[in-house]
């Protein structure tokens, strides 16, 4: 077996493996997994509106996956994306409903507010990282809570005490008549397109810019990249920039594009921390991203339909899920089985 | 798909009252919002209202049944919503103001299907918003603590600020004063309906500082104020504390030993809106575009039976208050001065 | 208030929020000296939470008043053999450590609220009869101001969390295990040349990072909730991170790091009564103690760094 | 005769590389028996073998005649054999003590009995002549005494059976005699030795046998007393190696470094340069002899830009560089070949082509308006690979799956190329083969010759004495005396290193003390 075929194998038997175990739960539980994965399969695939939302869905996760991976490639681990997304979410949606601009000003405006948003919440903990060699994932963290409450008051200030933003105006909008149309009004928008662009562009400034390289060399070894002559407090401040940049985006996607304003939160997303996952499924590569973010969203918005179709009670789907997450994160075992038999029959 | 139903429905109510098949000629089902189904607040009293219809009209949980869907995430609202609608059901229900945007986007696609919104106003004609008088309620809570607390301090913990929660604010604040303006009302938010913790510290510090009762409408947050109440109950047998429960019946929860602290909890009785709303649509009367408010008069909000821990005497002044406010001889204002919604 | 009362309301209600931190935090230290990166505390509290309020309800009738503390072994126990589940993905699969934590952290919550489901048919469980008990401590209490601040309406779980840190301390510090652990993470290779079973050592610190973690959870749900719901954690296993890396991997730092959260925490409480921060619209103040933890750190921790090999799967005969 | 180790045709693979291909080797009692082999011959991979942190594919072990089949390190500590590696295995911020204790601690009541521990250690240390601190931490000690820690872990386990995997390779002419003593003192207490090293006088000085491996083949075995240098040599490289690098005269031209008065401090704020001044000229190689940790790290941080200056001033062909960003100090003409390869020469998970790129990445043609051209640096890292003889698949392979020898190659190749008026070569043959090592220093000389200034620091005397013009001997942080090798001899040099003055030196030699320096 080559090597090609096995990391391609790798993946797909470890969520196989997981959908089986999850097998085995549903019927522990009473419950038919035949029907129960028929249900999921329809509700990634089964129609236009449901290929519709399953983008939709993946749109933030490729978004959130690249923050975290841009930021492990320099040797940092980005907890906060979860903030730096709230915070993004709100500058899009602030930028989309204050100001009155022709579309082809106003959206990339306000896409950019969220990114600069998002930029500026990851600034501190990279500042303080390269500045005082201050923890980032402590101070990420507790940014998550300041962004989260933080960002409530301000939408009770413009609000006038209410719960929930204006709208953006139609000129700051990413959904489209087209795409709902194409879809049966399923709400996916152009975010995705975004999303695909910023992993062209994480992958150029990672293999094609010298910003690229240096940010990779200090994040392997930083006394070589200090002896070569490169700034490590600016390329940590950096990395983390452009790592809060993205997840910044990450929220306007559903500012911009899924719902259109922001309510008052009681908690986080989630988006942020599935991130993680997302990231490193792909190995922090900008193509392994996309990977961990269809396998993500897939299962998250597929499994809305395990209760609708299969009366499957959401704590299982949530089970199976994790599952399948597990098994994918344990790919290093199937690898060495496949290796083992490809060995054998190599003797043979 | 079931645009004429009504009127079916209309000519099929004789044999409805029956049950069997027939019955399931109209369906109902709602979409939970984060909280989940089982949150002991407007979730679960909805979920209650639609299977207390469904069994009274011999249905059946599922397709052409009753039956709800769990949202995990505000993103859930729209394909929720959605499913259910094509999933053909009558009438479907969203639970909470978070999903205001969502039902109002899905009716103005969905026309064929009727919808209700709970705690906010979707003008769509085929969508009908359920709000309530929780500041009616609120002032009767009010009232009953104004009447227990001995230290002439109360206590109210909110969750996060928002309308809703102002309106419990408002009416308790208003109750206390109605009785006596010399009591004092200490009132904190906590920012959280989640955070067990705080509403403990909170709660604490309350008590700590003399008040002897709380009235909570905090959720999850809550938990901890019932913590710190029996905590001190159980330390001190015959220590005054109390706390007013809220949206559902929280009598269960102040148990201590066999004493109990919780004095009374302000019902929300969104599953009585829930079943006059469904019977309404299968009776065809479905009130599409209106917008219908549950009070006191309509037992749209109540105080919670308090098992005696309300003495008789109080609880008849209570109620005088509360014809009071049915017949509107009382007027209770909304909203905390300042914090009406611009 | 003045600033005594605050005092005396602040202090002791830092200690009690502290405790379920202190223990989870414990845990970190353990798996992550040992060099396993444990982002999975989160879900392993939420086990022990789930299962301490689980054996209270059902064996209060059998146990009585020592209840709560026996359920706190009951949940030592299976977020215990919960955590295994991390230590073969992490340690012999080579899973990467922190996927294989967010695993654990969905499933932990999935599987708690699903059992709730499944044998209580609602989203939360009953209410626990006995909750872990606070008290006043005889004559110390009645010093004055110290009295008052640390002996007054104090936890058994507390002092519990208190002893527990400096017995960790003792253990990583002191003992044959504690050098074999800190030699793993630091460097394996050195420590399988002498001997020291690599895998088996890191095997046992996640488990121990397990069963505290669940002594945590399920002080939590004792004392805080007294029920358990998809709510009950959400988000402390995270913060008990945070206060192993201020704790800079130290049993004691990571101590005093927890008890400073719950200082921040009351601080936001009492912030209505305290000038300056009176002057904070409410909005904002919820914000507060995360900002103090950020300025701490600035003010007075600074520089932190974690084992030399925290998150790297050891493999023999490579470097 | 009686082996105490027999290693019989011991194969050993790493995927589908030989690295052992049926090599034998049987260890006598009481005998140090060399092991010689280029860099990546297969010697470590032998031993780890030996050792158990290897399971060999085929052949078997004896020990003491008895079939053992050592599945890991434990099985070998029990069979009384102990392994000093090649890289350290020490816990940085462990004490010694604790590092030596490690696997097997003391216990007194259920906690380690470090004092006791400390005591045993420090007795033992002073049976063997060792010297080490017990209670200081490894990351404070110098690299000989850590090598000397080394040697007490496997003595306080009671090994017979020692393997020294390159101990002198990092070690001061001092520290290595003090070896040699210390080895002696172990065979005469009837221990058996395998010796690893690149240096064939050490061999020659201290082995009885010695067998000789290449590219992982068993080359032979022979009497130490029956073989010399030369042969040895080409045997393990297959062909002849000259050992003393011809060089003609230098001919000095202007100052291109100069030092005024340099104070450096480490990081606990001692100073370890003092008051120092030294110039170099262009077409001169100047070598700093010293024992180490009396400045030369520092030093060399300082003119490098990795550590700040306290006081004094270093001018770079007249420019002020003191204090100046590393960049900017190699820019103005600095090529600087690290001490320590793997920390900062070598991105080791970066191919060896990137790390070839790593000083000259960010102008062109590597890279235009902030764009990466690869493929130049491709292109160029391909010449230097060919053009210094790196031992690598290629520009893609990562830095960390070559030799150290051929590591250095590649950073030796990147410095020289950027074509700086001085070059700082901080033992840049260290732990390398004789090959190698003649490499290396043909290049260097290369360099003068082409009127640039060399600045090598070195702790191996002959290489000193070898290579450059003058030298400038480092005492306590500041040059104590400047002579020039043909006026000088190791003694004299050695007394200098330790400190006494020129004079003291002379009179020394004249009352002919010891050959070796205790
Ligand atoms: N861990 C490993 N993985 C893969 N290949 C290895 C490994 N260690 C060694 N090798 C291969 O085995 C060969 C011999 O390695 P070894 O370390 O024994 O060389 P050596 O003789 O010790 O060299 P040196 O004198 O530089 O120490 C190397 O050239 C390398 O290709
Ligand atoms: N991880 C690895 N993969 C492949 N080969 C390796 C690896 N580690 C070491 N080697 C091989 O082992 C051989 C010896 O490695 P080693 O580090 O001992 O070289 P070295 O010249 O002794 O380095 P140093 O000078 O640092 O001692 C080299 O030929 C190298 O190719
Ligand atoms: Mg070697
Ligand atoms: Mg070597």
């Amino acid at each position: 077996m080559s090597n090609r075929m096995i990391n391609l194998l790798v993946p797909a038997i470890a969520v196989i493996l997981g959908l089986l175990v999850g097998a085995i739960v549903m019927l522990l539980s009473g419950y038919d997994p035949v029907a129960g994965y028929i249900a999921l399969w329809h509700g990634i695939f089964g129609d236009s509106y449901a290929i519709g939302e399953t983008i939709r869905q993946i749109t933030p996760y490729i978004l959130a996956g690249l923050a975290v991976a841009f930021a492990f490639r320099t040797g940092l681990f980005n907890i906060g994306v979860e903030g730096q997304l709230i915070v993004g979410w709100f500058a899009s949606v602030y930028v989309g409903a204050a100001f009155d601009l022709p579309k082809f000003i106003h959206l990339p405006l306000a896409i950019l507010a969220g990114a600069a948003a998002g930029a500026l919440w990851a600034f501190l903990p990279g500042l303080l990282k390269a500045k005082m060699k201050i923890h980032e994932v402590i101070v990420t963290i507790m940014m998550n809570y300041i962004a989260l409450h933080v960002v409530n008051a301000l939408i009770k200030t413009w609000s006038g005490g209410g719960d929930k933003t204006d709208r953006i105006l139609e000129s700051a909008s990413l959904r489209s008549e087209f795409l709902s149309s194409l879809t049966d009004y399923s709400r996916l928008h152009y975010g995705i397109l975004v999303a695909l662009l910023m992993v062209v562009v994480m992958w150029f400034i990672l293999e094609k810019t010298t910003t690229g390289f240096e940010l990779k060399a200090v994040g392997f070894n930083e006394h070589a990249s200090e002896y070569a002559g490169m700034k490590i407090g600016k390329n940590i401040i950096l990395s983390m920039v452009i790592s809060g940049a993205f997840a910044g985006l990450a929220g306007a996607m559903e500012g911009l594009g899924t719902f259109g304003n922001m309510y008052t939160r009681g908690g986080f997303t989630g988006i942020g921390f599935d991130g993680i996952a997302v990231a490193l499924l792909g190995a922090n590569t900008p193509i392994g991203v996309i990977f961990g973010a269809v396998l993500f969203g897939s299962l998250k918005y597929g499994s809305l339909n395990m209760p609708n179709a299969a009366q499957i009670p959401e704590e299982v789907v949530q089970i199976v899920i994790a599952l399948v997450i597990f098994f994918v994160a344990c790919g290093y075992a199937i690898r060495l089985f496949l290796t083992k038999i490809s060995k054998n029959k190599g003797a043979k | 798909a079931c645009g004429s139903d009504n009127g079916e429905e209309a000519q099929n109510e004789g044999n409805n009252s029956g049950g069997g098949e027939s019955a399931s000629e109209f369906s109902v089902a709602m979409v939970t919002d984060v909280g989940g189904v089982d949150d002991k607040s407007f979730n679960q009293a909805a979920w209650k209202g639609i299977q207390e219809f469904g069994e009274d009209n011999g249905l059946e949980k599922g397709d052409g049944g009753f039956d709800y869907l769990q949202s995990a995430g505000e993103e859930d609202y729209i394909p929720n919503l959605n499913a259910l609608a094509r999933r053909d059901f009558n009438l479907v229900f969203g639970v909470g103001f978070m999903m205001q945007d969502a039902l109002d986007e899905i009716a103005s696609q969905q026309k064929d299907t009727e919808f209700a919104i709970i705690d906010a106003v979707v003008e769509q004609p085929n969508t009908v918003s359920l709000l309530f008088k929780e500041h009616e309620g609120s002032f009767l809570a009010g009232v009953a603590a104004a009447l227990t607390t001995e230290s002439k301090k109360v206590g109210f913990v909110g969750g996060m600020e928002n309308e809703v929660i102002h309106r419990f604010e408002s009416g308790f604040v208003q109750g206390v004063e109605a009785v006596d303006p010399s009591i004092e009302v200490d009132i904190q938010y906590t920012g959280a309906f989640d955070k067990a913790e705080l509403g403990k510290t909170t709660a604490n510090r309350m008590y700590s500082s003399g008040v002897d009762v709380i009235f909570h409408a905090a959720g999850g947050t809550g938990n901890g104020v019932f913590s710190e109440a029996k905590e001190r109950k159980s330390n001190d047998p015959d220590a005054n504390v109390w706390v007013i429960g809220v949206d559902s019946d929280q009598y269960d929860e102040g148990a201590v030993g066999d004493t109990n602290v919780t004095l009374t909890s302000m019902l929300k009785r969104v599953d009585v809106a829930v079943k006059d709303i469904s019977e309404k649509a299968m009776n065809g009367e479905f009130p599409g575009g209106e917008v219908i408010t549950y009070g006191i008069a309509d037992d749209g909000v109540a105080l919670a039976d308090s098992r005696g821990n309300i003495p008789e005497d109080v609880m008849a002044q209570i109620e005088e208050y509360q014809e009071k406010i049915a017949s509107g001889e009382i007027e209770v204002k909304e909203y905390p001065e300042g914090k009406e919604p611009k | 208030m003045g600033f005594l009362d605050i005092l005396y309301f602040m202090v002791p209600v830092s200690i009690a929020y502290a405790a379920p931190l202190i223990f989870t935090a414990l845990g970190g230290v353990f798996s992550e000296r040992s060099g396993v990166v444990n982002i999975a505390l989160e879900g392993l509290m939420v086990m022990g939470a789930f299962i301490g309020i689980l054996f209270n309800l059902f064996f209060y009738d059998t146990f009585g008043d020592w209840t709560p503390w026996i359920a706190l072994i009951a949940a030592m126990v299976v977020s215990g053999v919960f955590a295994i589940l991390h230590a073969v993905a992490s340690i012999s699969f080579r899973a990467d450590q922190v996927v294989s934590g967010v695993a654990i952290n969905m499933l932990g919550l999935a599987i708690a609220l699903f059992l709730t489901k499944m044998i209580f048919d609602k989203g939360q469980t009953d209410f626990i009869k006995k909750a872990i008990p606070n008290f006043d401590v005889p004559f110390l209490s009645d010093i004055p101001v110290i009295g008052p601040m640390l002996f007054t309406g104090i936890y058994g779980s507390s002092i519990l969390a208190i002893v527990a840190a400096i017995i960790t301390w003792y253990v990583i510090y002191k003992t044959p295990f504690g050098l074999r652990l800190r030699s793993v993470g630091e460097h394996p290779m050195a420590a399988d040349t002498m001997g020291v079973n690599v895998n088996k050592i890191r095997y046992i610190a996640v488990i121990i990072s397990g069963a505290l973690a669940g002594i945590g959870g399920a002080i939590y749900s004792q004392t805080m909730t007294r029920d358990f719901g998809h709510a009950t954690i959400n988000g402390q296993g995270f913060m008990a991170l945070a206060a192993m890396i201020f704790g800079k991997w130290h049993p004691i730092g990571a101590m005093g790091a927890a008890i400073f959260f719950g200082f921040a925490q009351a601080l936001a409480v009492v912030g209505p009564s305290i000038p300056l921060i009176k002057e904070i619209p409410t909005g904002y103040l919820h914000a507060l103690p995360y900002v103090v933890t950020i300025l701490a750190l600035a003010g007075f921790i600074g520089k932190a760094t974690g084992p030399k090999a925290n998150g790297k799967p050891y493999i023999k005969g490579s470097r | 005769m009686e082996y105490v180790i027999e290693m019989l045709n011991i194969r050993k693979e790493f995927g589908n590389f030989v690295a052992n291909d049926n090599i034998t080797l049987q260890l006598r009692k009481g005998e140090i028996h060399a092991l010689l082999g280029e860099n990546g011959a297969g010697k470590s991979t032998l031993m780890n073998v030996l050792f158990g942190l290897y399971q060999p594919e085929g052949g078997e072990i004896r020990v003491r005649g008895k079939k053992a089949d050592i599945t890991d390190p434990n099985v070998a500590n029990k069979l009384g054999i102990g392994m000093v590696h090649q890289h350290f295995m020490l816990v940085e911020n462990f004490t010694v003590t604790e590092n030596i204790i490690l696997g097997n601690e003391p216990k007194k009541n259920g906690s380690v009995n470090v004092a006791g521990a400390a005591k045993k250690v420090a007795e033992l240390s002073r049976q063997y002549g060792l010297n080490v601190d017990p209670t200081a931490k490894i990351e404070d000690i110098s690299v000989g005494m850590q090598q000397r820690v080394e040697i007490l872990k496997t003595l306080y386990r009671g090994a017979d059976i020692l393997i020294f995997d390159e101990p002198t390779a990092s070690l001061t002419p001092q520290e290595i005699s003090e070896l040699i003593g210390i080895m002696k003192k172990l065979i005469a207490e009837g221990k058996s030795i395998i010796l690893i090293t690149h240096k064939l006088q050490e061999i020659m000085d201290v082995s009885d046998r010695v067998t000789v491996i290449r590219k992982g083949k068993g080359i032979g075995t022979v009497e130490t007393a029956e073989t010399n240098p030369e042969q040895l040599a080409s045997m393990m490289v297959g062909r002849q190696v000259t050992f003393k690098t011809e060089k003609g005269p230098a001919f000095p031209k202007e100052e291109v470094l100069q030092i005024d008065g340099l104070t450096v401090e480490d990081i606990r704020g001692i100073a370890k340069v003092k008051n120092l001044s030294l110039s170099i000229r262009k077409g001169e190689i100047v070598g700093i002899a010293g024992i180490d940790g009396n400045g030369q790290s520092e030093l060399i941080e300082a003119i490098t830009g990795l550590r700040k200056v306290k006081s004094g001033k270093i001018l770079i062909s007249g420019k002020d560089i003191t204090n100046r960003k590393p960049r900017e100090i190699t820019e103005s003409g600095i090529g600087h070949i690290p001490q320590d390869r793997h920390k900062h020469g070598l991105v080791l998970d970066f191919p060896i082509g990137h790390n070839i790129g790593l000083q000259t990445y960010y102008r062109p043609p590597y890279s235009k308006g902030g764009i990466m051209d690869y493929s130049a640096i491709e292109k160029k890292a391909e010449e230097i690979i060919a053009q210094y003889d790196v031992r690598t698949q290629g520009p893609h392979e990562p830095a960390r799956a070559l030799s150290g020898g051929n590591q250095q190659k590649a950073i030796i190749g990147r410095e020289v190329e950027r074509d700086p008026d001085l070059l700082i070569a901080a033992l840049p043959t260290r732990g390398l083969d004789v090959g190698a090592i003649e490499f290396i220093h043909r290049r260097l000389i290369e360099q003068r010759d082409s009127g640039k200034a060399v600045l090598l620091v070195s702790f191996e005397l002959d290489e000193v004495m070898n290579v450059s013009d003058r030298i400038a001997v480092i005492y306590d942080g500041s040059i104590i005396d400047t002579v020039l090798p043909a006026e000088t001899d190791e003694q004299e040099l050695g007394l200098l290193m330790a400190g006494h003055s020129r004079e003291a030196a002379a009179r020394q030699a004249e009352e002919g003390v010891s050959k070796h320096v205790e």
